[in-house]
């Protein structure tokens, strides 16, 4: 741990942190530097977190002890496993900021440019805190900056309704926040402590499980808002619908995952779920909420006309894929959710930005206005199939490595009826996209969109690279795995 | 018995109360601002809760004076540390949600959530 | 019938809390775990290690110092999210604003305020320098700050704060608390120790105790300043839209 | 014998690369036939020089990055899989020549030759591939690759069939899913061997349930009935993508695939113990497989003789001749396994001389029903002719193709003391010559309505891949007991299964 290097655990927070704090500064001063501030900015984060993986995978996980206090007195950053995902959060974090620059000059007012890049390097910022931390306060404190940064983001483009949708987010969010927050009490009232490894530790010593069971229910309850688990999933269609599309790809791809990460924290870092301690049928009341998540998910996006609003419901369906996974708690499930926690977050990321291309292009984004752009604009659309061939599950792409594991795991835990809704819903998926795929190609225009030609580079470049990960991810699909599975193993230890 | 309890953890009785009647009055309520209010209910009801974690009887301000003698028994400082942080972030969600609102209302010309309801198709 | 069910659920997840409750550790209670496992320490050595006789501000500022740069990020974020959803007008740019308040200061309250306003300030100034000792710190007096801004733009209208408080001047200092923890962080990096650390081993023991009495200083500043200043853009932002 | 080597993952990535250069530069019709037919013929020159040795039984191993523990991306070219990859190989270059032909003046040229190029690359793959998991990764890549083809037209019509081809094959890939997951589970691997990777000691009726799975599963695909819907409807496509794909590459997967699943995940000997008791009826896994062939066979044949378009009927005779195979792989005996398997090519080269025809016929002539075919033989006589010699060699008219698998397959049937079957596939022949005598009758016989008697061939391009397949048909019938043939790869792969 020599040099600067040894610091990088919490300089993957500060630098963001600084660089939204410096943002409206720059702003002030030149509004064209901000866009090139936050990349440099995102990409310098990267750099770090890039480093700091390949550090974690030869020597396994870092703690970092704030100011010197050694826990519980102090926080502890520990990045873990887990926190590899930090790696995936800047590297989009940085392609959605090269794509934002194009649709943000279009689609927003001149003073509202800073403040938009100020609340990106913010919300990645909370979220690359929220990973890394070791402290369940903590936790809460980042969770609501990406909270309130992903409210207000929401609702920049000033559309109508946009405001409608992200109060409705607000609402939900806060509530769910303070479902967490009352957890960490709980817990708090009974271990005296906030580190969650000696939370953990403590909860073996405490009698007082009915406690840590509500607690753990409000956790989950509060993560599951977060993460749009039916049923409290009634927020986010209209959310990522209609946030402006480069904070659509945000939400949907990382966003959400917040939820799932925290919930991954609470089930197995602080209770050891499969550990000695039995807090009832938790994992199986998640489990089946998760198989009618995805069934629902899939069921509503197939009656959408709106494109964003379907990739919306499919971000429904395809979180209950993650958390069926983590809720069969054996070791292929868990892997499969692990896994597609990434390969979502790829998917995801590349439909939704592929949505804003379009939408930048043509102003369109019913399905019925957007029939034949395949043929106007090809490289997005070529996109858009091979992300929606991913997310549908069809072999070789990164969408499939999670169905075959999660699959995997119900048959080890021994719940084949819940690979059968897995499948059922992959099912449904296919319809929707589908839907897509024929508008798109296989139809003559209703509009003259005669003028629309393929985006601008800065839109398309990231949406080509997220394309080919879709794809490379499927082949070299055990690359996430060298991360995945040292943390499966510590969670079933 | 557990009467006794509860009424040994009265504080915990009337936090979890307000965190419910809170929780009420969002569900229910079908003006925006109201349902608000019924969102500060919640958050006052968890730092209720945390402070009466923290708190012990007779105990004194956790602030230490010179000259005074060992042994005097503080209340628990931590949570009142952690109450501090939720406050702020209280007041950043607020803020913002009185933002909304307005814009809302601005775009919208209602403040009622049935009504809303309508204009979204 | 509705609200009836409602009232139902909510009801059962009461019980659901009250069967929590009843296993709680009991109320106040000096041997109960809270008291026992983490927070002696923070009393016996809070005022040596924390540097603060307020132990709330030593775990604040020191202890928990992290939470609490997260915690000015989250205003930081509030103040980027109003502006995100309403917007901020320059003084230049405005045009839709109208100079005074709609109802017209009496000379009464101009005088009144006048007088007091500096007395606020002073006392926010008290409030942030004051919280290491007493009841107080860079919250607690950036609101009383924040109030006083307020205030006055009640009274003498958005323009002339806006006129009074410079945008090039304001957007600095809404950043400072991040920025201020920031430095503050770096420097403990600059001695070769952790990130917010605040006692440098590297040093003389009067340089040592010295340079943290710096820091938090600059520390609670910086949160009193900004926090002030960010509720006053805030409630520009949210005042500025009625008008219009 | 096992050789590491590249060639197994060279053969499939040719076409892949072809097709990914039509994308690129396919808007120029020179170099779109170029890339094709060069790119067929570079990978028949690569899967046959393969063969002399799969012959002799070396097979070639590509093994690519693992994928997971236990599970790992490998193709392996053993007999079968040679034996499905050459057949696959040598039609797609005549299709190509079919099809530059058939495709003249259509739209939508560059997309059309690119996806054709992917379905035979995976449809290589699914030959090759040497795990379950391989072969799932291809047989859904092929699913999806279909697609466009199928929907090629465009018309509403086009699209319904489509979706169903969609529905379809796609549910039959997740029960695949679901059973190569429990298979992987059960037995810890999911490589494919001689002798079948599943034991008795997993439990009768979990390997009962995991066979009935996995035969759904390619049934869709092999059109069993009652899964066999999307067949006809998928008719719609253009005649080349009829021909190719659901004369051969597509329906060929899933019976290949049952092959597969009968003989190397489960194995020859643990087939003929899977019997399960249902309500005091004991049913083998493997006559059920055989009863459901048998239905098919009849079932199909039945419904063709329905049938007034010209290209459904051929369906329906697909789907007939398809439950064939089904039928010599699931009699568990050695002589009906190897039938089974030469069926394979022997059914592709007739069915396909057969769709060429009916091409030939709708691009030349315009008529697509077989009530409008009167005197066709003045026309196109040499077309008709190949027709006809497909047809007998479906009735299974000695020394033509179609006898060899029917007598192997009836030998089969007697081997296996099950001379039911023997009945049912004499009723098939007669039902075969039913539908397809008439068609026969009625070009040659019969006077044209408009008396319009001058011959006017179509195409050359279209001509000669009728003219050749009909000629293999005869050659295969002739010449089936020479090394070199069909017929001997089969039975060095089923000496190898049934050891």
């Amino acid at each position: 741990m020599a040099g600067v290097s040894g610091h990088f655990p919490i300089l993957i927070v500060v630098v963001p942190l600084v660089g939204a704090a410096l943002t409206p500064l720059i702003g002030h001063w030149r509004r064209r530097l901000c866009m090139p501030w936050a990349a440099l900015v995102m990409l310098f984060t990267f750099a770090m977190t890039a480093f700091l993986g390949v550090r974690l995978s030869l020597h396994g996980p870092i703690g970092y002890h704030l100011g010197s206090w050694e826990p519980p007195f102090g926080i502890e950053i520990y990045f873990d496993y887990v926190a590899a995902l930090t790696f995936v959060i800047a590297l989009f974090g940085f392609l959605v900021i090269i794509f934002s620059k194009r649709y943000v000059e279009k689609e927003l007012e001149e003073a509202k440019i800073s403040t938009y890049y100020t609340l990106i390097l913010l919300i990645l910022a909370g979220m690359i805190g929220f990973v890394v931390t070791g402290d369940m306060f903590n936790l809460f404190v980042f969770l609501e900056i990406i909270s309130l940064s992903g409210y207000a983001l929401i609702a920049i483009g000033g559309e109508k309704l946009t405001a409608m949708a992200a109060f409705k987010y607000l609402l939900v969010g806060a509530i769910s926040s303070l479902c967490v927050l009352l957890g960490v009490a709980f817990l708090y009232s009974i271990t005296g402590t906030l580190n969650m490894r000696d939370i953990s530790h403590m909860l073996t010593l405490t009698d007082a499980t009915r406690v840590a069971s509500v607690a753990l229910a409000l956790f989950i309850v509060g993560f599951a808002v977060k993460a749009a688990m039916f049923p409290l999933h009634i927020w986010l269609p209209d959310a990522h619908a209609l946030a402006p599309s480069p904070v659509s790809a945000l939400l949907s791809g990382l966003v959400v995952k917040t939820g799932i990460v925290g919930m991954i924290r609470v089930l197995f870092n602080v209770y050891r779920i499969n550990g000695p301690l039995n807090y009832g049928p938790v994992l199986n009341i998640m489990a089946w909420l998760a198989g009618i998540t995805i069934i629902l998910g899939a069921f509503f996006a197939f009656f959408q006309n709106d494109i964003k609003m379907m990739f919306a419901y499919s971000t429904i369906s395809n979180i209950g894929y993650i958390v069926m996974g983590l809720s069969l708690a054996s070791y292929f499930g868990i892997v499969g959710g692990l896994i597609h926690v990434f390969n979502h977050a790829l998917i995801k990321t590349t439909l939704f930005l592929c949505a804003g291309a379009i939408i930048y292009k043509t102003g369109y984004r019913k399905l019925a206005d957007l029939q034949g752009i395949g043929k106007k604009m090809p490289i997005t659309m070529g996109a858009i199939v091979i992300a929606a061939v991913s997310i549908v599950g069809i072999p070789p792409t990164a969408g499939f490595i999670c169905k075959w594991f999660i699959i995997l795991g119900a048959i080890e835990a021994g719940k084949p009826v819940l690979a059968g809704m897995l499948l059922l819903g992959s099912l449904f998926i296919v319809a929707y996209y589908v839907k897509i795929i024929n508008a798109a190609f296989f139809r003559e225009p209703v509009h003259e969109i005669t003028e629309v030609d393929e985006a601008p580079a800065s839109m398309l470049i990231p949406i080509v690279i997220l394309a080919i990960g879709c794809l490379l991810m499927g082949v070299f699909a055990y690359a996430p795995l060298a991360f995945i599975r040292p943390a499966v193993t510590g969670f079933l230890r | 018995m557990i009467v006794q309890k509860l009424g040994a953890n009265f504080n915990y009785v009337i936090a979890t109360l307000l965190f419910c009647i809170g929780l009420f009055t969002v569900i229910t309520k079908p003006n925006l601002i109201k349902k608000f209010m019924g969102l500060n209910i919640m958050e006052a009801s968890v730092f209720l809760f945390i402070v009466s974690v923290g708190a012990v009887r007779e105990g004194s301000a956790p602030i230490v004076v010179k000259g005074m003698e060992k042994g005097v028994q503080f209340v628990n400082p931590l949570p009142q540390a952690l109450i501090l942080t939720g406050i702020v972030v209280a007041v950043s969600t607020t803020a913002l949600a009185l933002a909304l609102m307005i814009k809302l209302y601005e775009q919208c010309g209602t403040l009622d959530a049935d009504e809303l309801k309508g204009m979204e198709e | 019938m509705r609200k009836f069910l409602i009232f139902l659920c909510l009801a059962i997840c009461w019980v659901v809390f009250l069967s929590a409750v009843v296993e709680m550790p009991p109320f106040g209670d000096p041997a109960n775990i809270t008291n026992r496992h983490v927070v002696p320490r923070y009393l016996e050595e809070g005022v040596e290690e924390g540097g603060a006789s307020n132990i709330v501000t030593g775990i604040i500022l020191n202890y928990r110092g992290y939470d609490t740069m997260g915690e000015v990020t989250v205003i930081f974020t509030a103040l980027a999210g109003v502006l995100a959803v309403l917007k901020r007008e320059d003084v230049k740019t405005s045009t839709t604003m109208v100079a005074t308040s709609p109802v017209g200061p009496s000379l009464i309250v101009t005088t009144v305020v006048k007088l007091l306003i500096p007395f606020i300030v002073l006392f926010a100034v008290y409030t942030i320098l004051h919280g290491d000792v007493s009841p107080g710190g860079g919250f607690q007096g950036g609101a009383v700050f924040g109030a006083s801004m307020i205030h006055y733009t009640l009274i003498f209208g958005l323009l002339t704060y806006m006129r009074k408080i410079r945008l090039a001047v304001k957007v600095p200092l809404e950043s400072a608390a991040i920025l201020s923890f920031a430095i503050a962080g770096f420097i403990g990096l600059f001695f070769g120790q952790k990130f917010l650390t605040f006692l440098m081993p590297a040093l003389s023991h009067e340089a040592q105790y010295l340079l943290r009495h710096a820091m938090l200083l600059l520390i609670e500043v910086g949160i009193g300043v900004a926090t002030g200043i960010i509720f006053g853009s805030i409630f520009a932002s949210l005042e500025k839209v009625e008008r219009i | 014998m096992e050789v590491y080597d590249i060639r197994p993952l060279l053969a499939p990535l040719i076409s892949l690369v072809c097709a990914v250069l039509i994308f690129w530069l396919g808007d120029n019709t020179f170099l779109r036939r170029l890339f094709s037919i060069s790119s067929s013929v570079l990978k028949w020159m690569i899967v046959m020089s393969m063969f002399p040795a799969s012959l002799r039984g070396v097979v070639y191993v590509t093994e690519l990055l693992p994928f997971a523990r236990g599970i790992g991306f490998i193709l392996r070219v053993d007999a079968l899989g040679m034996f499905f990859a050459v057949l696959s190989s040598t039609l797609w270059i005549i299709t190509t020549v079919y099809a530059i032909g058939y495709m003249e003046g259509e739209h939508a040229r560059k997309r059309f030759f690119a996806f054709f190029a992917i379905c035979v690359s995976t449809t290589v793959g699914v030959a090759f591939a040497g795990n379950l998991f391989t072969l799932f990764v291809f047989y859904e890549m092929l699913t999806i690759a279909t697609y466009p083809l199928v929907i090629h037209e465009e018309t509403p019509d086009a699209m319904k069939a489509g979706r169903k081809y969609l529905v379809y094959t796609l549910t039959g890939g997740s029960l695949i899913l679901f059973a190569t997951a429990m298979t992987f589970y059960l037995a810890g691997t999911v490589t494919l061997s001689e002798n079948g990777i599943l034991s008795l000691q997993h439990g009768v009726n979990t390997l009962f349930f995991l066979f009935v799975l996995f035969i759904m599963g390619f049934g869709v695909k092999a059109a069993i009935m009652p899964l066999h819907g999307w067949l006809p409807s998928a008719m719609v496509a253009p005649t080349p993508v009829s021909a190719l794909l659901h004369a051969v590459a597509v329906v060929k997967a899933g019976v290949f695939g049952i092959t597969r699943i009968v003989y190397n995940v489960f194995g020859f000997h643990l087939i003929k113990q899977l019997v399960v008791h249902f309500s005091g009826v004991a049913i083998s896994a493997g006559s059920l497989l055989a009863l459901a062939a048998a239905i098919t066979i009849i079932g199909g044949s039945l419904m063709a003789l329905l049938q007034d378009d010209f290209k459904k009927r051929l369906a329906y005779s697909t789907i007939s001749q398809l439950s064939y195979i089904v039928l010599g792989v699931a009699l568990l005996a050695p002589s009906g396994a190897m039938g089974g398997i030469v069926h394979l090519a022997n059914q592709a080269f007739m069915k396909i001389t057969m769709f060429f025809v009916a091409g030939a016929i709708a691009k030349k002539t315009g008529k697509k029903y077989i009530s409008q075919l009167h005197g066709i033989g003045f026309k196109m006589p040499i077309t008709l002719a190949t027709f006809t010699v497909a047809s007998l060699g479906m009735i299974g008219l000695p020394p033509l193709a179609g006898f060899i698998t029917k007598w192997y397959i009836c030998l089969g049937a007697l081997e296996a003391k099950q001379a039911v079957f023997v009945a049912i596939m004499l009723i098939s022949s007669f039902l075969n010559a039913a539908y397809f005598l008439p068609i026969v009758y009625r070009g040659y016989f019969v006077k044209p309505v408009d008396g319009d008697t001058a011959v006017s061939e179509a195409h050359w391009t279209l001509l000669a891949p009728c003219i050749i397949c009909a000629l293999y048909v005869i050659a295969l019938g002739l010449f089936a007991d020479l090394p070199f043939v069909p017929l001997a790869l089969a039975r060095e792969a089923m000496t190898t299964f049934l050891r």
